[in-house]
């Protein structure tokens, strides 16, 4: 008789009572990875997928072969970078605030996240267009979306584009290159590379960006968003936000025994690169060869954005009840704003003073918004909108049954 | 005007918007060089290309989430379930995805594709290649769904579906794509070439979505059916001799209601027909809606027929497809009262 | 007897079959170690450890595929979807496996599991946190579909689920978890410990899947209700004084008929309430059911209150949901006639 | 501007109108490569997912390291063998045969595909279960499943023990392994994976085997069990059967730009080996190796069988259209039974007029069984089963509403 076979249940390396522990995880040094060319097959990118392209080292100098790609960009991007990744801070900050105020019933944060949509986003041309998921904000507020529009929504008052139909976070805006968000984990991924395969089509030069959790890797959308990349290389760019956990769930129960996430893109032929998502300059570099390769025609490519979930999952989580609670400062990639500040001083481009002076400045200019965008209403305080509104748009137009449910309702 | 089968009336169709408007593309599996496994698209990829008519992998929600991203921005695909009894992998995106794209995003983006499906049993095609899951496609806001009984409803349905701006659910009742049925499975059966409602115009023309048809004018019952149960009916009416008014819906959703309120008001009996599972099948919103609005004129019961409540069986497939015999017996039970 | 709020109560019932039958496992997103985003499962996997009690990725299709198989194998997988909105792509493990495998097997395999899912709206979830997909199961031949609307009935029909030879689909409406819910989303609310519904039997105890209970007895009018909706019921009775009889359906799939028909004959009058979107909603079934059982015995046109044929909104949820003043407004349209 | 892009869209390598050309296939030499030891690691097989295990070489020796690994198989499993592969190919020609003459609706032949199932199941062992597609006919044949189950449920007559319920191929038998098949694809990948685990769980000592083909790898299904069986390590194995072809779509577009299949599924970390499904010795071996890994508990394996559906997709299907007609005939891996043939030929152990004779009796025997089924009924003759069986086992127990509806049928 065979002895009993064992499952296989991946753990944390830490739970609440333990200590973190980050042991495991294999940090190479900032400059170890070359620049591929732009038409890098799937077969040639195995280092790239098992690695971590790094650019900036532990002093925060920028160094290698991405250093060197991203060379010629001047000190002003890097300084607007760095106030992108800190209003985004003032906005989470203000916003978690308003929730906890009663203002809003919801919020959810990008802490630690922060430098991978701003500085991917900074990369795109208009036109261009994001598929991303609840916690991409950032990609919101380096394209300059209008603080009001943003925290119209998480009002859901007049100022709401959305006019209250969605979540505060499920933003969407055409013009702004965001694709409106589902709440469904992973649909949207496959729904780029249909947008990518019609910019193609279309010939119109543009390109798509889907987004996704580590979490949400494990979602049939996943699959077939990689496939049909894969079979009809469209100009598109799969990026895979590995923060490490998904609410309460580590991320080793998406992973299983794949490598890494980019490792498991390879799988299906897709080129696959994965980078340290905390280091502004890396993100800034990948993110400029991988529109580059896209625009150029050489098909879809996999990212896999190595970083740490550092807030709540969203204001109605509360991670001590699985996790550390000094977890996220053991990390070992750090802070992405603490590193590319650290950067810009150390090349003489930024002062510990001129940052708390802009950390200040961003602070009061996401509340004056915020204060404004409060007075047309919140939650505990609010202007409702006209119910007749759960109506328009259900259909461009409207068909007699809902003409008849209107009016029931009184409208 | 040539007599064309249902498939050469569907094909015609999306000729016809293949040709009009370089924003269309047909996709599907087998759909491309081979022209589909019941040969809908056949010769199409050869007429404008693969970019405009191509294979895909057998991923049923793959294929529809590529048609939600190109519909969103600006496409108009027609896409092909090869079986209505494989769209439930793609459900997540119809329902979740097409259906609510308009909505959710206040009209930034919004989703014109169709979701072709053959539909419906009467092939010994067992539990896979029989179902008609129309009423869950029809519970949820922001989907149209359309199924036609004859060639040229077909064609002109299809082309207001493609040029719809919303996203509709296309159901064709392939037990009809040859020729109409009359639930005789073991008579002769007639092609659509002699059957006059195989007249297919040539060119553009479009059915409008949500209009019914009166298939035949009656004064004691109203049949309300869609798809191959429109002949059914037919038959039964001609057997048993009641005089019945026959509503092909055509559209499900939206629903014709004044059409049927105006037969039913007239006639103050009604029977629904339709093939899919009895319980929570569309007819019991049929019967819904016009015992609300009829009320008062209802002489009996409202009767459904149906397909009973298991899975298409294969060996026993006509014990299961509701005949004239059980349609004939609802009319009388309806006169009875 | 103790006070268990619904959450409580789901729990226990796990823990009372965890306990009993080591076959049964309860695995899901979050559900392990943390114990499920509503902490249904709190506690469980510390208790029975974590091949009894697991965390899955999120992917709902292996969730369910994995559970048919485990049950094919003489498991009684008892599984969590997070919520009923995310149902979607295990639509077709659920409705084209889970559901057949009896009849197609011809009985070689079966499928005993449960399927939970939060439903409901009420919280501010928006439309992906809010939806109440029961109509999408109850069209499915070989599922079984209950909703409770009490802890006691939460434990009891969970225990008689995952004991049950069948698939079930449970549904749990998350507005009732900590408390009965009146229709005041601005009042205050009151706990299962200060309502007598919240008393549960400690241990072993089942709620027959198939019959409804009667939750208030009238004379004027038979209102059909479910989870959310039977406290709504109650509400809007309170408030308009007509002498209603209040049916809490409990299962939808198999429907007590009897119990339904027995009011109905009775009062001449039923109003049927739910909270998922109107058209080929689940009401649709109830109302051709009851007109065709009860149509001599009906006054007047059997009326649904629903939610609108939209999708849930977030900021308008409460013109949304369909409240004790819709259910008035039903109840004396029902009576003028 | 950019000019515009170009999709890429798989093509076969040939259509009717052409040579039928294999000349991108590799075909690596026979035994070139090794056995590996059970607890084979993803990392490690890599050489194993993109390269070919084939133990016979053209001359029919049996080489290398696998064919010592069977070495020990004696003579008579190996005429077993050959025997279970001509009983199939008896089986499907009168089968096919009785399509033509309408005596059932339709039916499905594995030609070329007859050493895969015939090789793997011999491995098996009882309560070992298998979750097989349509086209795998042979697991029953070579699990000695009553011919006559097999043929009532061709002809849906009283000897089915379904009852008619489902599709003539779509079989299913808990005694023989052999899972109730579906119909839609993919979906029992994962069930296989569900069943393992509960092998595990319970300890009882047996195994799972998933079967998919190279066309249903798209669906959904397929990535999810190999992530859920990569993340839990239960005893299963799975097969993927890769005939060139799904319907009249070329394997291509499911492959995309993966490498091999089993490379795919080396990307979720589940260690792959590819193999030459047409070589019966390869497919033993592998098989033996496999399940006994699987027994021993080292988890799940995937493993690919390059093959060539040579006759129709089924009844329904006429292959002239998308494919020349003479393609089989080039496919550089030739057929299985002749290669199998071959070898005993070479070996001493069997003769061209043995293999004739057995041909012979196998067909007698078939058409023997054939006969006495078809006096049960015919799709042309039938005997009709009770229509109340529709009604039979959707419930354990029938509830009220089918009791209404099978009196309202009549019985
Ligand atoms: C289909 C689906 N299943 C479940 C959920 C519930 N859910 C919301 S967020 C989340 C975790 C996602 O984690 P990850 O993808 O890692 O993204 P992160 O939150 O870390 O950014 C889950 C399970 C959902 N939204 N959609
Ligand atoms: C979900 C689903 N989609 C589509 C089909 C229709 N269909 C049946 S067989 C087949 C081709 C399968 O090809 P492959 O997986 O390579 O297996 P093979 O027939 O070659 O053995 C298709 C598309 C189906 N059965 N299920
Ligand atoms: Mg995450
Ligand atoms: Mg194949």
């Amino acid at each position: 008789m065979t002895e009993k076979l064992k499952l296989t249940f991946p753990h944390p390396p830490a739970r609440p009572q333990d200590k973190p522990d980050f042991s495991s995880i294999v940090t190479p040094p900032a400059g170890a990875l070359g620049v591929p060319p732009p038409d890098l097959r799937a077969e040639e990118s195995q280092d790239y997928a098992n690695g971590l392209i790094r650019v900036l080292d532990n002093a925060g100098e920028a160094v290698g072969p991405w250093a060197d790609y991203v060379a010629g960009m001047d000190r002003n991007a890097l300084l607007l970078g760095l106030r992108d990744m800190l209003k985004m801070r003032a906005v989470d900050k203000r916003l978690l605030n308003a929730q906890r105020q009663g203002k809003t019933s919801f919020y959810l944060q990008c802490t630690g996240e922060e430098a991978i949509g701003c500085g991917f986003q900074r990369q795109l041309e208009k036109g261009d267009m994001n598929f991303p998921t609840y916690r991409q904000q950032t990609l919101l507020i380096a394209a300059d979306y209008p603080l009001k529009d943003l925290m119209g929504q998480i009002y859901s008052n007049e100022c709401d584009p959305l006019e209250g139909r969605q979540l505060p976070i499920m933003h969407s805006s055409r013009d702004y290159g965001f694709f409106s968000i589902s709440g469904n984990l992973g649909t949207q991924y496959i729904q780029a590379v249909g947008w990518a395969m019609a910019n193609a089509l279309s010939g119109d030069g543009k390109i798509a960006a889907g987004w996704i959790g580590d979490g949400a890797t494990a979602s049939n959308d996943f699959h077939s968003a990689l496939l049909s990349a894969s079979v009809y290389r469209p100009p598109v760019i799969l990026n895979i936000v590995n923060n490490q956990w998904a609410i309460s769930t580590y991320t080793g129960v998406a992973t299983g025994g794949s490598r890494t996430y980019a490792a498991r893109a390879r799988g299906y032929g897709i080129p696959a690169l994965r980078v340290d998502g905390n280091d502004y300059l890396a993100v800034t570099a990948v993110s400029k060869w991988a529109i580059d390769r896209a625009r150029k025609g050489f098909g879809p490519v996999a990212i896999e954005w190595f970083t740490y979930r550092v807030a709540a999952h969203s204001t109605s989580d509360d991670p001590s009840a699985y996790r550390p609670k000094d977890e996220a400062r053991a990390w070992p990639l750090g802070d992405p704003v603490e590193r590319l500040k650290q950067h810009l001083i150390l090349r003489g481009d930024w002062s510990e003073e001129r940052h708390t002076q802009a950390e200040a400045e961003l602070l009061d200019e996401v509340t004056a918004v915020q204060k404004e965008v409060e007075t047309h209403g919140t939650f505990v305080n609010p202007k409702p909108i006209s119910p007749a509104t759960i109506f328009k748009g259900v259909y461009a137009e409207m068909p007699e049954h809902l003409h008849r449910q209107r009016q029931e309702m009184g409208y | 005007m040539t007599r064309m089968t249902m498939i050469e009336a569907l094909r015609d169709a999306m000729d016809v918007k293949l040709n009009d408007d370089p924003k269309v593309l047909v996709f599907g599996e087998d759909v491309g060089y081979f022209g589909g496994v019941f040969r809908c698209t056949a010769g199409l990829q050869a007429k404008y290309g693969e970019e405009r008519v191509f294979d895909t992998p057998i991923n049923e929600s793959a294929i529809v989430g590529m048609a939600v991203g190109m519909a969103a921005q600006g496409m108009r695909p027609c896409v092909e379930m090869q079986f209505a009894d494989y769209v439930y992998p793609a459900y997540d995106q119809i329902t979740q995805e097409a259906a609510r794209l308009r909505h959710r995003s206040n009209e930034m983006f919004t989703c014109p594709l169709v979701i072709r499906m053959p539909t419906g049993g009467g092939i010994f095609g067992g539990q896979t290649h029989s179902q008609s899951p129309e009423a869950l496609f029809t519970h949820v806001a922001g989907l149209k769904v359309v199924m036609p009984s004859t060639p040229y409803d077909a064609k002109g349905l299809l082309i207001a579906a493609i040029e719809d701006p919303d996203p509709v659910i296309f159901f064709e009742p392939k037990r009809l794509y040859n020729g109409p049925f009359y639930g005789d499975h073991s008579g002769k059966s007639v092609g659509w070439a002699q059957h006059p409602a195989g007249e297919v115009p040539e060119g553009h023309y479009t059915v409008e979505i949500g209009k019914a048809d009166i298939r035949r004018a009656g004064s004691d019952v109203t049949i309300l059916a869609y798809g191959t149960m429109v002949y059914i009916a037919e038959a039964a009416v001609e057997k048993c001799g009641i005089d019945t008014e026959i509503i092909d819906l055509r559209s499900l959703l939206p629903l014709d209601l004044e059409t049927i309120k105006a037969s039913v008001e007239k006639t103050g009996r009604c029977v629904m027909i339709h093939e899919a599972t009895r319980t929570s099948g569309f007819g019991a919103e049929l019967i819904a809606e016009v015992q609300e609005a009829c009320f008062w004129h209802l002489k009996s019961p409202i009767q459904r027929v149906a397909g009973w409540d298991a899975p298409y069986p294969h060996a026993t497939e006509w014990d299961y497809f509701p005949g004239p015999e059980r349609v004939i017996r609802a009319l009388q039970k309806t006169m009875e009262d």
